[in-house]
């Protein structure tokens, strides 16, 4: 008898049920840390440890709380309000409120996922991530265990959604009182919020045969301009790929990809290029409203996360139907899922509904490439588009009076009323390049007094420029595999690789899209290796070179120094964050099970990685960066992220901040400030890059590493800011850190300051910090200390 | 220039362009004080809306003040003003990508991260960009308008600072702002701060 | 070989686990409804239903949104923000978020409860509530199955924590559209929620000893002039038992009851007084502060919800140390759960502390009563207390300019500076008057520009009041049991008890504790059904008649007209609702098992039970009051409640809206608006009387009832507002159904208003909405008519 | 009275009383326009604060006005101006526990729940507390000032209501409100609104 996994229970015997399982399997799982599972305050000695150093600022959008009835509390000046929380608390309270909703929705997106895939490949179907031992990391080093099956993740979604609604039930009223352990709490949602997204990629990735661990992915067409809009057009909005993979499956089946066109918006349309080739990609968010209004799409599904809220209203005004097919996202649509594809086509096409919701994902397969072939002709035939024509477009461009409120109210303060101007003077550059910092929300359409429809007429005004665009991305490829870790991993914790930089985030970019390539461009010939995901990874494959390649075309995508890789949808995020920890395990023999406080003290002083979300918006943005934050790894987000109300920011001049031990000893030793931050914004991409050249230092960095990276700090800053930084001296511990070429030149700055030279040795006698020690061993863990363990 | 001039952002000041005198009209600072950007209301106190003469006269009195000026400085004529300012002895911290045109004129200037330095600003103990002690006022002006709005949050809750808005927009969590002004509006008030100023 | 219920592995074959459980017992829990485990979608029908006639009113605290970093976004008159959403979507989300974060709040309670019992108790401990065969209600009508054991709550939690999970990610930016579908989310929300409290009481019943189903519970003395303040002084804060316990446990052990006092603020006492008769109570939150400023409390512990966030900071100036037991509640504390207890003794006594987090709830119970022992003689002698002496009073209140700055930061917009005005003449009524209806938050405190401890002047003028303040409250019962429910179900469903309201919620009132004393006494008087529970149930515990007697002592605590009935803390709101379910399911036979819609519809058409949130701060009471909506229970909320920002109003004037239909043939009724509205506020309680009478009426009621309703309708209305109602003559059917002694009077106002009377048959011809028919049997449900069935 | 009264909330007007004379003084309505509860910001749109000429003469013009007083008129002084205002045939609802004081007057008086009227207010199908048709004007005052504040709250984002606040406080989200007036000056100010009456 082969006793396969699964229940059954023995006639006579109704109240025996025998379960075949991994009881034995489970026993080689044995947890390796102290803290598998960890409850809400398990891990709150780690996170006194960052919050002691990287102190929380809190900049309010609001000295006003509402949160209860007692209210609305002024508590400007950091007064109390009636139930006695003050500002300080109440912004603590809100990022934490901002980390659970984020670590709720990628949480939620993984269950749907799970519930959808163990229905169809049956809770037994092992996870496949490509050549990894270590499959799935952040599960491992959260929970305690080695998952094989996709049905293994089961009790991790639980843990997850029994933590948020701890930690949910903590931001009420009356309950957490302290900014401190409102911030360690957010800390958690935060690290839940890495392993939700964990578990919704590799689910996807073993099941639907999206790339695995896959240097070398196809490239995907990306761009407004890629469609042919004669043929029906069908555009999936959203993030979650089981209801387009039955529209893939379903047009592929039926042999419809040179008939119909169906292409993705936001990160649905990243998985649904690793889901099939066939699929392309209109771009992120920020496209969504304009691609709308240009009329082109003849249908819209939608599924779940960064899916506007008025697209309904907006495809009805087009007569594009929209397609439902997720229950967090129902617009007071009727739901038809139980009525025939054909009854509802009807409805659809006759426009007696605007819509339908469709829970049912194999109708939606059927249902959307017939539809779209329905619509198609329909819609191309009356011309339908939000746009104004020629004629149009100069009346309107001339009615405006230059007042301002459209500016006013743009989150990018555009300067619109210039731009409407140049173009009744017939130039219509100042459009063009409005529409690429256009975030496309359609604010202005609402203030201005003189009803100008203010963004058709910018996407009016750049139809040169859109049908131009047509870039080039390389397929989210998943997971690092372990192979690939092995081979750089020394690189990277020796500092030789100048760091990891992991673009990743949302389109709310303060001076148009065009910022990540440039930051990209200049990083990756430093030989910083890349890591992109989301609507960051869209948007680094919009430009081209004067060749006429993209950035995806020139630099390959392995993970190693000057590539360019593209993890995936924004739940592939996680496996950036995952990558630290492979680095921690794979290359310095870090046990991860349930040992997160050790692997976090490892990346944070042994790993250059930083993320960058220069356009981050989204309450989803904020809670991976506070997981990565608590993962030791620092994140910087563009202006607009002060908005998120919270930074962690290190203060470089308080000297015993910067203490840390020697592993082997327990030995107090002050270091540099590194990272000196652990969540700050930049105002400009000129600010940014030198900041992230200087978030890549880590104390354990050797010579070599150190030599490398104050280089590229010191160009970075002379090129963009036109200035020697101030503190590129705190990085140097000995001569042989400072980069050859410039070596006799820095050490004469270094002597101006007060710093010792004995200039026939060529050698720095007196100055630096601390003396180079190669196998100084910094941990800020009492227990990890060699000392502390006996 | 009519708005916030993210088109400018980067221009470096072109040295021989000349800059532009100010206006001889009398200008009333103190019109249009709502929010630049109209969602922007955080709360029952926002800034007093000034005349240049205060935060000049602010400026001339206060025993350590800074200037901070950020990445909307490139523009030739508002540059023209930091530097005057600067000229005084004030000390600037150039915040965003302004170093560039501030660097190399000979001002006591510092590169600084805003948000890093909103932080700072909040700890009674720190000894200011050059350690020589804290300050008791903050005067700025060419900073993005909702990053600079959220750096003054966290030191009108969270600091004892005076801050005092010299930009061209209203800026409500500042102690004291200058409403939201035209061009040449603008360019004729920083005069008008700079006049209260002891020449050096 | 008798089989327990557990799990065993047989040796040799590792891989097979067998579990002895309860399969043969759940094939006889064969669910009766369409929607076992209702999904965020299942119940959306019945929600339309519910919103289409009820239509959610908004009244925005604010007209910007600042969820993401688009914002902030100006949504004033209903613009869209960056996203998409306008100010009804966004208001909508405000609404599905507060219901969130309440069931958030009372299931990771009972989640807490649950590890806390199963480690203790077993998974197989039994339920036992007392003498009910429809044990949990709720859990049944939701879950589709009935629990036998606690361990059987495991898998309700689960589900709850997955929807709350999904319903927090709809909210984030990009996900649902439609207000609607808001509302409908926010409606599974509250459901939720009532599951959740369901559980925590259910669990806590059934294990620790509380009173079940005991209409006969003894008396609790309640109050700030209860205690003995010369003894060591034990003040227990929140709404979890867990903590308490042990420290009750350990002090009965110690035969210390005499020797040191101990009571609870908040729900914690109502718990600690369920569980040990020798608990006693202070009050609801809005005593916190008073309480711990009179300096009175020796120690403090704390566990979870509705605990101010101040605790800490204004007992560390009174040497007060501050015990917290819950990992929600941890105040920055530092965590001593493994230190031993006398060493953490010695650090709060010395104040080298200030506090400790105690996680071991073992520790707790003996390191409280011995803290107590010693901190008690140690703070007597020194006299802490956070009141001016007399003569400092005096100075106090000769300062105030009367500027009216704390009265413009008080909720209650109390007149501070004519008290103050008073006291300085010697007359301290009008501070007296004040303190009852003051709400102690602290707020005015900051208020003041010349530094007058406002609070703490108020509550030094009001020594005398609180001296007196000595009541009475009827310990917690647990649920209704099934016989009074059989006793009761029909006079209730006929009409011919005119109403169960239920008082529920905080003690935000808008004009002092005593109306819900005065509300109470006089729906009692009129032989409405009285349950309470909460903080509510303490207030209307507070005062006394002439004779010395509290309500709870002038009136029995049966199931049974003019009855008091008290359930108990918070979570016990659940099962004030749950009555409902058991009103329809013994009664009248209804199916409850996965069955939501039927009983909720039920309810609806059937029961008159009213909630009454009369000083409703939390967003637990919002949540609770929605899944009361959701199950056909109309709330009201005191003025404060209109900044819950939503509500639910019935449009009377809107004839098709109150069409329901004939369950007997599926025809289509129009009827009287009964209950007019689901949830609504008034300004003053007596507005709120009469309003409570109308809402009791239901389209079932036969004549006799509405007879009975009417009469009070009418007279409340007459003694209140001084006015007949303007709408009483649509709930007249005949002339059967006006009250006896009035018939005449009215039959001709009703001849005014155009009906036709036959003044010798003394009948009503021609004016009524509709006949009497005693066999009606209205229902919003198409498919629950038979003419559907077929 | 000098604060939101809940003391007199209940008081029943004693007909005999003397009503208070108006002072003679000149009155300014439009200072003090900040929220009376401090922190009821709402946003960008705030109530112009007006002088009482400008609410009588709309209340005087307007086709169909209604008139909401609510539990804080039971004071002899501000009773006596609402029946004032009642006499020249303004229909009144009557919310909170006013009828007490409101009814037996001969106005056209309704009792309403100021919740349930908001939402009303906010559909252009209601027909008006008689069944005569809506409502162009809303004037208002003698309500718990955060029940009001509320309310109109839901008529300033969800209708096209005008809603004058002639309250003693700054409400925010009228259109038009007085500023936080002492009780003299509200007094006289109510009767400078009724002398733009037309008498009936
Ligand atoms: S949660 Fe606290 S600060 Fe916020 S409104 Fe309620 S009482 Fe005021
Ligand atoms: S649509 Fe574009 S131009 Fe219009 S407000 Fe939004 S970002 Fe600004
Ligand atoms: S709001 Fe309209 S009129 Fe004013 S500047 Fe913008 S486009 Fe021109
Ligand atoms: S990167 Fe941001 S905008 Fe793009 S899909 Fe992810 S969360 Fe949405
Ligand atoms: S969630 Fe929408 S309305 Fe709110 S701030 Fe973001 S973009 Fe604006
Ligand atoms: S403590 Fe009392 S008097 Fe003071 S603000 Fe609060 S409710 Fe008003
Ligand atoms: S704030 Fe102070 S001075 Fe002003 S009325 Fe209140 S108690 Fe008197
Ligand atoms: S009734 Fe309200 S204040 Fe009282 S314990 Fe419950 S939630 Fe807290």
């Amino acid at each position: 008898m082969i006793v396969k996994k699964g229940s059954f229970v023995i006639e006579g015997l109704e109240n025996v049920q025998i379960n075949i399982g991994k009881i034995g399997a489970e026993q080689e799982q044995a947890v390796e840390g102290p803290t598998p599972r960890p409850e809400v305050i398990s891990l709150r000695n780690w996170d006194y440890r960052i919050l002691d150093r990287y102190n929380p600022v809190y900049t309010p959008t609001s000295d006003i709380c509402d949160y209860c009835t007692y209210g609305k509390c002024d508590l400007t000046g950091n007064k109390e309000g009636a139930c006695g929380i003050d500002l300080e608390g109440q912004s603590a309270r809100q990022a934490l409120m901002i980390s659970v909703m984020g670590a709720a929705c990628h949480s939620a997106h993984g269950r749907h996922l799970l519930h959808y895939l163990i229905k169809k490949y049956g809770e037994d179907h092992l996870i496949d991530v490509g050549p990894s031992n270590l499959k799935a990391p952040l599960t491992e080093t959260i929970m305690g265990i080695q998952p094989q099956t996709i049905g293994d993740f089961l009790p991790v979604l639980d843990y997850i959604e029994e933590q948020l609604t701890q930690l949910m039930a903590a931001a009420n009223t009356g309950q957490e009182g302290s900014s401190r352990d409102f911030e360690s709490k957010a800390l958690h949602a935060g690290m839940l919020d890495l392993l939700g997204m964990e578990v919704a990629d590799i689910i996807q990735i073993s099941c639907m045969g999206l790339p695995k661990s896959d240097e070398k992915t196809p490239m995907a067409e990306i761009g407004m301009g890629i469609l042919d809009p004669k043929k029906p057009v069908v555009i999936c909005v959203g993030h979650n790929i089981a209801a387009p993979a039955y529209i893939l499956d379903n047009m592929d089946r039926n042999g419809q990809f040179d008939k119909i066109e169906i292409a993705g918006l936001c990160c649905t349309a990243h998985d649904m290029t690793r889901y099939n080739r066939n699929a392309k990609i209109i771009g992120s968010m920020s496209k969504e409203l304009k691609y709308i209004r240009s009329g082109i799409p003849d249908v819209l599904v939608t599924d779940e996360q960064c899916v506007r809220a008025d697209i309904l209203k907006e495809a009805k005004k087009l007569h594009i139907p929209v397609i439902a097919t997720n229950e967090k996202i129902t617009y007071g649509l009727p739901d038809r899922s139980n009525d025939s594809v054909d009854a509802i086509i009807d409805d659809l096409v006759s426009g007696k509904q605007d819509g339908a919701l469709l829970l049912d994902l194999e109708k939606v397969g059927e249902l959307v490439p017939k539809l779209a072939m329905k619509m198609g002709p329909i819609r191309k035939a009356k011309g339908l588009t939000a746009l104004p024509n020629e004629e149009e477009f100069k009346k309107l461009v001339a009615k405006c009076t230059k007042c301002l409120q459209c500016t006013r109210d743009c989150p990018q303060s555009l300067p619109i009323g210039d731009a409407m101007a140049a173009a009744a003077g017939g130039d219509l550059v100042p459009f063009e390049i409005l529409h690429d910092k256009c975030v496309g929300c359609g604010r202005c359409d609402y203030s201005c007094p003189v009803d100008i429809p203010v963004l058709n007429v910018i996407e009016k005004a750049a139809q040169r420029v859109i049908r131009e665009e047509k870039g080039k991305m390389r397929i989210g490829r998943g997971q690092i595999g372990d192979p690939e870790i092995r081979e750089e991993g020394r690189n990277l914790v020796l500092g030789t690789t100048p760091g990891v930089l992991a673009f990743v985030g949302c389109g709310n970019y303060p001076d148009g899209t065009k910022d990540v390539y440039d930051i990209v461009e200049e990083m990756i010939q430093r030989s910083y290796i890349i890591i992109s995901s989301g609507c960051a990874a869209m948007d680094i494959g919009m430009y081209k070179d004067k060749e006429g390649k993209t950035l995806y075309e020139r630099y390959p995508g392995r993970f190693i120094k000057g590539n360019l890789l593209n993890t995936g949808s924004c739940v592939s995020n996680a496996h950036i964050a995952a990558t630290t920890i492979k680095v921690a395990s794979i290359f310095a023999g870090r046990k991860t099970k349930g040992n997160w406080e050790e692997i976090a003290d490892y990346v944070l002083n042994r790993v250059g990685a930083v993320g960058i979300a220069w356009g981050a918006y989204s309450q989803k943005a904020f809670a991976i960066a506070t997981g990565c934050n608590r993962l030791g790894i620092p994140v910087v987000a563009g202006p607009h992220g002060t908005k998120y109300r919270r930074a962690f920011i290190g203060k470089p001049y308080r000297k015993e901040d910067w203490n840390v031990l020697d592993g082997r000893d327990g030995s107090v030793v002050n270091v540099e400030p590194a990272p000196e931050h652990l969540m700050i914004t930049a105002e400009t991409k000129e600010e940014l890059m030198p900041l992230l050249a200087k978030l890549c230092f880590r104390p354990s960095d050797n010579s070599l590493g150190r030599a490398i990276k104050l280089t590229h700090y010191i160009e970075l800053s002379e090129k963009y800011l036109k200035k020697m930084p101030e503190d590129w001296h705190v990085y140097v511990r000995s001569e042989q850190d400072l980069p050859v070429a410039k070596r006799e030149q820095l050490m004469k700055l270094l002597e101006e300051r007060g710093w010792k030279i004995d200039w026939e040795k060529k050698k720095i006698t007196e100055g630096p910090l601390r003396k180079v020690d190669v196998s100084f061993q910094p941990t800020n863990v009492p227990r990890l200390c060699k000392e502390a363990k006996k | 220039m009519t708005t916030k001039a993210q088109a400018v952002k980067r221009e470096k000041i072109a040295g021989k362009a000349e800059v532009k005198p100010a206006p001889e009209k009398v200008i009333d600072t103190t019109r249009s004080a709502v929010p630049f950007d109209t969602g922007n209301i955080p709360g029952p106190k926002m800034a007093k809306a000034v005349m240049p003469a205060v935060p000049g006269k602010m400026l001339a009195k206060a025993k350590r003040p800074l200037l901070i000026v950020g990445s909307e400085v490139h523009d030739k004529n508002v540059l023209a003003r930091a530097v005057a300012i600067g000229k005084t002895g004030i000390q600037i911290a150039a915040v965003g990508n302004s170093y560039t045109s501030l660097g190399n004129k000979g001002l006591d200037v510092h590169y600084a991260n805003l948000h890093a330095l909103a932080s700072y600003l909040c700890d009674p103990e720190w000894k200011g960009l050059d350690g020589k002690g804290g300050y008791d006022l903050v005067v700025f002006f060419g900073i993005t308008y909702y990053y600079a709005s959220q750096a003054i949050s966290a030191l009108k809750n969270f600091s004892n600072i005076k801050v005092i808005s010299i930009d061209k927009y209203y800026h409500p969590n500042a102690d004291m702002s200058f409403g939201n002004l035209k061009d040449d509006v603008f360019l004729a008030a920083l005069d008008e701060v700079i006049k209260e100023l002891p020449k050096r």
